[in-house]
């Protein structure tokens, strides 16, 4: 009982039809209907302009869907079949794009959910793909954006250790939390983070009984932020008032 | 008043918070000064603490916790002038029983009853 | 849509057209009382007598000329192959992979010897020595009056085999020449079980582990100077005795079996097909097509014309010299256990339902 | 060839690809002195790319020309023939090798593709199959590829012999086989058709069987596996050597034990004088890695040498540990959690980083993590720290589950009126680890408002504190209650607290106020209440229990217990006094890797004092439904009064037994959960005078069981159970029904 091929109203189509007809199906939507209609077009005709576009527009649609490592691999093709492509830095932009894709949604915004508290190994894999852009295509018109976004993973990453580091002093595991601490400081150090983390390690250490860790850690501290708030009263665990329960 | 507070009523149970290294005393009786980092590192293994603003020393700090109380606060640290070991001090956990302090030492019969 | 009774795809048996007999069969007699057997029972001829046996252990012996059951023995053991003749006592491989030795006119059991695995074939008896070939393509010499192991000759064999329930004959009392896997013929001495020669009957071909199957797992043929095997999905080689040089070889897939007269060496191919081959040079003479896909046994030679049996039970004369069906006899012997046994004028065929007939020219 | 310097470079022959592309994976520039090995390197690195099926160097007066041809694209790719495997399921693997439509043909996949695809077939035993595939030429360098195959007859097993068994008849080791000479389920379970994987599987299975029982020189000498001419008929033989039976000699801990050894000693599973058994020493080695796992030693490994006394066919065993080096946890990296904060899983592991290593720990971590309910599957590796030996990192990898469940319904069910319910609750709100619920509905029957909030760790160390604020008006004279009408208002507040790693104690206070209102035709039992204690009634309710829980994940639990006994009461100081006792217990047993064992048991005890001797109504215990007895109207078990409305009951029990397992075909899926299950329930303690049914007070004649199946949903929307139960030995006044299902209720 061979089960009849399913009847292909594409039969006929010049380019041109196949073309426009997944851009439309793009533009409104629906991104499944538009990947196979690219991917019929890139079959049956595998020449000239319209199978290159057809080919980043997949990229670009499975990034739509949700769909990362589908575009991933989409982009990569593009990636080896046309090195030399005018636009392919748009390309390096979407992978950088597929895995930046926070989506904190509509009450995350709300509500505050940063990305330093969510998974650091997407946001690795993000940093590194902008990089890549921003290395070959200094002067394409996505650096910018690619550079700003990697600003903010940066400030992400250096958050996610920090964010470790509190939990640790609050559990009262020192030796992790300064381990962290000193991380941020090390891998971190044009981050915002810095200064609390050497905060921290001179709480920490006091609390390992590491006294002369804890005071050069102190003359650190003191030396890059004079005015720094620690200076006066110590590290402490932040207390989150009740009402604030979402946090 | 601590009576009405509910959140002494009971006590809670704390999580067992273990930190550091748990060097013993023969790991200590193995060192001697002049070993280079590497050697020191193989006797009492990689220290958990080691300051980036003091390269020159490690901290083998150990901290155990059981149900919150403070059960052990060791510390035992080495000092190194470039790369030999320049000296140590501290103390360390009590050895474990010396069935085999060397692997390669012929197996000891030790009749089970 | 996967259909869950699988029909076999296997190609349709050739409907047989009827033929003038320019040769009759005689069946001289049939005798039943055996229960039913699988390949590898070939019944055995020793001085007067034809010697048979089944799966469940029951051993029976014949007078050759009438048919008549002179002895019957219940071994209540399972048995694995047939029966092998050794001066007064019966040689039967069992189930548990041992060879049992049993006294020829009581059926009192004599020895029995351990070996490696089971004996999918009668053993060959050689003088005092009893040749077993165990599953694990081991050969074994066993010393035939206590059951003593002579010697013991091992083999690497690869992953996949085809079922071999007689690749073995006997030549005189010194040598033994064996079909086994991976397309060799080896020729060993019975006394000491070295390997006098061994000829390369077919390659292995193709990719895939069962294209690479070429294994001799028919008897081979010796006429006094030439040796011939044929190889499953090979060749049909013959070899100079003395020497083991390849004469001739020829393209054929069989695993039924080859006979050999002064003139021809005849093949049955796998597809049923019928060939003849000249005996010096190989030269292809006739190749039988009627008889296609109905399972054919190997070919034997009955006065100057060669048998067949097919699996329907009709046993089939051919013509030497043209290849032409001669003779066509309807026998009730459901399918054969293997290659028909050649008894002086006449042929033994033994069924799968245990039946044996012996035929001779009418 | 002359070395000389390029003039310029040309390209000849392309259709598809871009001079630029070409270009670019060419290693010479114009300008370059090009020689022969720059000419080998060109064709070399052209024909890396995969794009081209010939490459030629030419030299015409300083002018290298490039002539290519390109590799033809698969525009049709085509399969027939394949009934044993789907054929899309097989145009993906092909594609997935780069053998698909609009991608590059190139002879050497398709070979590949051919002999993979027959390999395949053997490892289903097909092994007269036949694969042909050929490309036929398109227009614009494009080519249609087709696959005929033939897969011929599947080679089936006709006889499987162990030789040189004594010790074991053939079929009690034929038993341990998953090959079979063919039953008459064989056309399903295909176990009759020969596999490479299945035999050696079977084969292992063979020698744990004789190993297990005192053979422990058991050896498999030689396996032969042949094949009939026709291709049908498949048979094996394994050919073994069984030795003695050896019972165990004195066994002996030797190594660098960093444990006392009586400790050791205790983990052993194995006895002087038992009978030699492989698992248990297996197990026994497991024990000691784990024990030596606790302190740190993470690469511990233990190996076992026998001495084997023929004569008396004894073997001694020796422990011989080698404890490795004590191992420490560097960094522990949680990943996979897009919408939970990193600390609400953090705080729920028991190993620390700067610790070291502890494999119990670890084991209970992924457990607590589970038992969170927000993460579909948890898995927690341990890879080593490249260059330090005695360090590892741990890296926690979540795949997370949508843990709310939003429903806004609005339906007209037949007795209960318009019906506008919506509700969202969430328990893990933003990520943030606590849970919200709020839902509105109102009905004919029932006006609910409610707000409840929980935050599981107040405190670091996971003390909880819950709010619960509602306001809920009831009145039940058309579905089968009887007809009154109680307004309450409440609101309470819960604490819960971890007494040890596996028990916690809760407690709470609440305040609520319940109005009655009685019509004609209440039964006169409420008549009374309200003519006795009046309409409304404030209840000033406090509650203590205690609760353990060992189970291994809450939305799939296989193995572990949770047990809890709560006291709840209405205090004196308000206006209705009553006490109530109730106990759960329910126990997971791992019947196989799927299969799990489930037995729930519930008893309640309620009892009015002080201000109110008898129970008010609205106290009551109502049995029926899911969540008790399945197959019974829900709360309709028990007492009935005059007109035939269940009256509940002041003493309860449950009991229920279910086997759960997966969705068939639905293996490794954790959403999907299929279970037979029987349950029985009573609900008694209540007067039933003047009521049609005199016989439903004791708890004897109000006990009802019931047997069917179910089957629970972890969908988007929340927990789905549906379930059809038969109920047994109905009794005049049940009220049944057979097909039940819940949306969103508690796990």
């Amino acid at each position: 009982c061979a089960t009849t091929e399913t009847y292909d109203e594409t039969r006929g189509w010049s380019v041109e039809k196949l073309y426009a007809e997944a851009h439309d199906e793009l533009n409104s939507g629906n991104y499944n209907r538009a990947v196979k209609l690219y991917e019929t077009l890139e079959a049956r005709y595998p020449y000239g302009r319209f199978a290159q576009q057809a080919q980043m527009d997949i990229a670009y649609a499975q990034y739509k869907d949700n769909e990362a490592a589908l575009s991933i691999t989409a982009c990569d093709r593009f990636i080896k079949l046309h090195p030399t492509h005018p636009n392919l830095d748009y390309i390096y932009y979407l992978k950088g794009l597929v895995y930046f894709n926070d989506d904190s949604g509509l009450l995350g915004k709300w509500a505050g959910q940063d990305m330093s508290e969510r998974d650091p190994k997407a946001q690795r894999e993000a940093f590194l793909a902008f990089r890549e852009l921003t290395v070959r295509y200094p002067d394409s018109r996505y650096a910018p954006d690619a550079l700003d976004k990697m600003n903010k993973l940066v400030d992400a990453l250096g958050g996610h250790e920090m964010h470790v580091a509190r939990y640790y002093m609050k559990r009262g595991a020192y030796v992790a939390a300064v381990n962290r601490a000193q991380g941020v400081v090390k891998d971190y150090a044009n981050t915002r983070y810095v200064e609390e983390a050497l905060a921290l390690s001179v709480e920490a250490y006091r609390r390992l009984g590491l006294t002369k860790l804890s005071d050069d850690n102190r003359r650190v501290l003191a030396a890059t932020f004079p005015k720094s708030a620690y200076l006066q009263g110590k590290w402490a665990v932040e207390e989150l008032p009740w009402w604030k329960f979402w946090k | 008043c601590t009576s009405m507070n509910p959140m002494t009523w009971v006590a809670p149970h704390h999580m067992e918070i273990q930190q550091g290294n748990a060097i013993t005393a023969d790991n200590v009786a193995r060192l001697k000064p002049g070993m280079t980092r590497a050697q020191v590192r193989f006797v009492l293994g990689s220290p958990m603490v080691a300051d980036m603003f003091h390269a020159d020393r490690w901290d083998y700090k150990y901290q155990l916790y059981q149900n919150g109380k403070e059960v052990k606060n060791l510390l035992f640290t080495v000092w190194f002038k470039g790369d030999a070991l320049e000296r140590f001090e501290g103390d360390a956990l009590p050895s474990d029983k010396p069935t085999l302090t060397d692997a390669s030492a012929p197996v000891v019969a030790n009749k089970a009853p | 849509c996967a259909s869950w009774f699988e029909s076999s795809t296997g190609p349709k048996p050739t409907p047989l057209r009827d033929v003038a007999t320019l040769q009759a069969i005689k069946p001289n007699w049939t005798a039943s009382g055996l229960g039913n057997t699988a390949a590898g029972f070939t019944p055995v001829y020793d001085r007067g007598n034809v010697i048979a046996a089944d799966k469940e252990g029951r051993i029976v012996v014949l007078d050759a000329s009438t048919g008549r059951e002179t002895a019957r023995f219940d071994l209540k053991r399972e048995l694995v192959s047939g029966v092998a003749v050794a001066a007064d006592r019966l040689l039967v491989g069992t189930g548990s992979g041992s060879l049992l030795a049993v006294d020829r006119h009581t059926g009192k059991t004599l020895w029995e010897a351990p070996l490696t695995s089971v004996t999918l074939e009668a053993a060959q008896v050689g003088g005092e020595v009893a040749v077993v070939r165990t599953n694990d393509s081991r050969l074994t010499g066993l010393n035939v009056k206590d059951g003593s192991q002579l010697w013991s000759v091992g083999r690497l064999a690869p992953q996949l085999i085809v079922r071999d329930t007689g690749s073995m004959q006997v030549v005189g009392a010194e040598a033994v020449l064996v079909g086994m896997p991976a397309g060799k013929l080896v020729v060993a001495s019975l006394s000491s079980g070295a390997t006098l020669w061994e000829g390369v009957v077919a390659n292995a071909r193709g990719a895939t582990e069962l294209e690479r199957v070429t294994d001799v797992v028919s008897r081979p043929v010796f006429n006094g100077n030439d040796v011939c095997a044929v190889a499953y999905q090979g060749r049909v080689a013959c070899f100079e005795a003395r020497t083991g040089n390849l004469a001739w070889a020829r393209e054929v897939s069989s695993s039924r079996g080859i006979a050999l007269d002064v003139k021809n060496v005849y093949v049955t191919g796998e597809d049923g097909s019928v060939s003849a081959f000249d005996r010096t040079s190989g030269r292809n003479v006739w190749k039988l097509d009627d008889l296609k896909n109905r399972n054919i046994s190997g070919p034997v030679m009955l006065g100057r014309y060669v048998l067949v049996a097919d699996a329907e039970g009709y046993a089939h004369l051919l013509s030497n010299e043209s290849g032409a069906i001669v003779g066509r006899l309807r026998l009730d012997t459901e399918g054969w256990t293997g290659q028909p046994v050649s008894v002086g004028e006449s042929v033994l065929i033994q069924g799968r339902n245990g039946r044996l007939s012996m035929l001779s020219l009418g | 060839l002359s070395p000389f310097v390029i003039k310029d470079i040309r390209v000849e022959g392309l259709q598809r690809t871009e001079a630029g592309t070409v270009f670019n994976y060419l290693p010479i520039k114009v300008g370059d002195t090009f020689s022969d090995e720059k000419a080998s390197q060109a064709i070399k690195s052209l024909y890396a790319t995969g794009f081209f099926n010939d490459v030629r160097v030419e030299v015409r007066d300083d002018v290298v020309i490039v002539g290519v041809a390109e590799r033809p694209v698969i525009a049709q790719l085509t399969i027939n023939g394949a009934r044993e495997f789907d054929k899309d399921q097989l145009k993906k693997t092909l594609k997935d090798n780069g053998l698909g439509e609009s991608r590059i043909f190139d002879q050497g996949l398709l070979d590949g593709a051919i002999q993979e695809l027959k390999r395949n077939y053997y490892s289903r035993g097909k092994y007269s199959v036949d694969v042909s595939a050929h490309t036929t030429k398109l227009e614009r360098n494009r080519v249609a590829v087709t696959l005929d195959i033939n897969e011929g007859v599947t080679a089936k097993i006709r006889e499987i012999r162990v030789v040189g068994a004594k010790a074991f008849g053939q079929s009690d080791l034929l038993d341990q086989f998953s090959l079979t000479t063919g039953g008459w389920l064989s056309w399903i379970t295909k176990d009759d058709q020969y596999s490479k994987q299945k035999l050696t599987g079977d084969l292992e299975k063979l020698r744990a069987w004789y190993q297990n029982q005192g053979y422990l020189e058991f050896n498999i000498d030689s396996t032969q596996v042949s094949i009939s001419a026709d291709k049908e008929s498949i048979f094996l033989t394994v050919n073994v050597h069984e030795g003695a039976r050896f019972t165990v000699g004195d066994l002996k801990i030797a190594g660098d034990l960093k444990v006392p050894e009586p400790e050791l000693r205790k983990l052993l599973q194995v006895k002087t004088g038992d009978v030699f058994n492989r698992e248990k020493i297996n197990d026994t080695i497991t024990a000691i890695t784990e024990r030596l796992g606790q302190d740190g030693y993470a690469f511990a490994n233990v190996n076992v040498i026998p001495d084997v006394d023929r004569a008396k066919n004894v073997a001694g065993f020796t422990f011989y540990v080698d404890p490795g080096r004590k191992t420490y946890v560097r960094h522990i990296t949680i990943s996979g959690n897009t919408k939970t904060r990193d600390e609400v899983v953090r705080r729920e592991l028991r190993q620390l980083e700067g610790a070291y290593y502890n494999g119990k720990n670890i084991k209970r971590s992924k457990e607590r993590v589970e038992l969170l309910g927000y993460f579909e599957d948890v898995n927690i590796e341990t890879p080593a720290v490249p260059d330090s030996p005695d360090q590892v990192d741990m890296n926690v990898n979540l795949k997370e589950r949508s843990t709310g469940t939003i429903n806004a319904g609005l339906g007209y069910a037949q007795g209960d009126g318009l019906q506008l319910t919506a509700s969202i609750s969430q328990s893990n709100i933003f990520g943030s680890g606590k849970a919200l619920s709020v839902s509105m509905s109102n009905s004919k029957v029932n006006k609910i408002a409610q707000i409840q909030f929980t935050d599981p760790y107040f405190t670091p160390d996971g003390v909880s504190l819950g709010y619960n604020l509602y306001h809920r008006s009831y009145t039940p004279d058309s579905i089968n209650l009887s007809s009154y009408q109680t307004k309450s208002d409440g609101l309470s507040v819960s604490m819960g607290v971890p007494v040890t790693e596996y028990d916690r104690i809760n407690y709470g206070l609440g305040f609520d106020q319940t109005k009655i209102t009685t019509f004609s035709n209440s039964p006169q039992q409420y008549i009374d209440y309200v003519k006795k204690y009046g309409n409304k009634n404030n209840t000033l309710s406090g509650s203590v229990g205690w609760g353990r829980d060992t189970r291994d994940s809450a939305l799939w639990p296989t193995r572990g217990y949770s047990v809890s006994a709560s006291l709840d009461a209405g205090l004196p100081g308000g206006r209705v006094q009553f006490y109530r006792l109730s106990h759960n217990q329910q126990w997971f047993f791992p019947l196989s890797k799927t299969f799990t064992l489930a037995f729930n048991g519930e008893v309640g005890f309620v009892n009015g004092y002080g201000k109110t001797p008898t129970v008010p109504f609205f106290q009551n215990y109502y049995l029926g439904g899911i969540g008790s007895v399945r197959g019974y109207q829900s709360n309709t078990m028990g007492a009935l009064d005059s007109n035939g409305d269940a009256l509940g009951g002041t003493r309860k029990f449950v009991f229920n037994t279910e086997v759960l397992f997966p969705f068939p075909g639905m293996k490794d899926n954790k959403s999907v959960r299929l279970s037979a299950f029987f349950d029985a329930g009573s609900v008694w303690g209540n007067s039933t005078s003047g009521s049609q049914y005199p016989n439903r007070s004791s708890a004897s004649n109000n006990v009802r069981y019931s047997i069917g199946g179910a089957l629970t949903w972890l969908s988007p929307m929340g927990p789905l159970k549906f379930s059809y139960a038969l109920p047994l030995k109905k009794k005049d006044g049940d009220k049944i029904e057979r097909f039940q299902f819940t949306v969103g209720a508690a796990f």
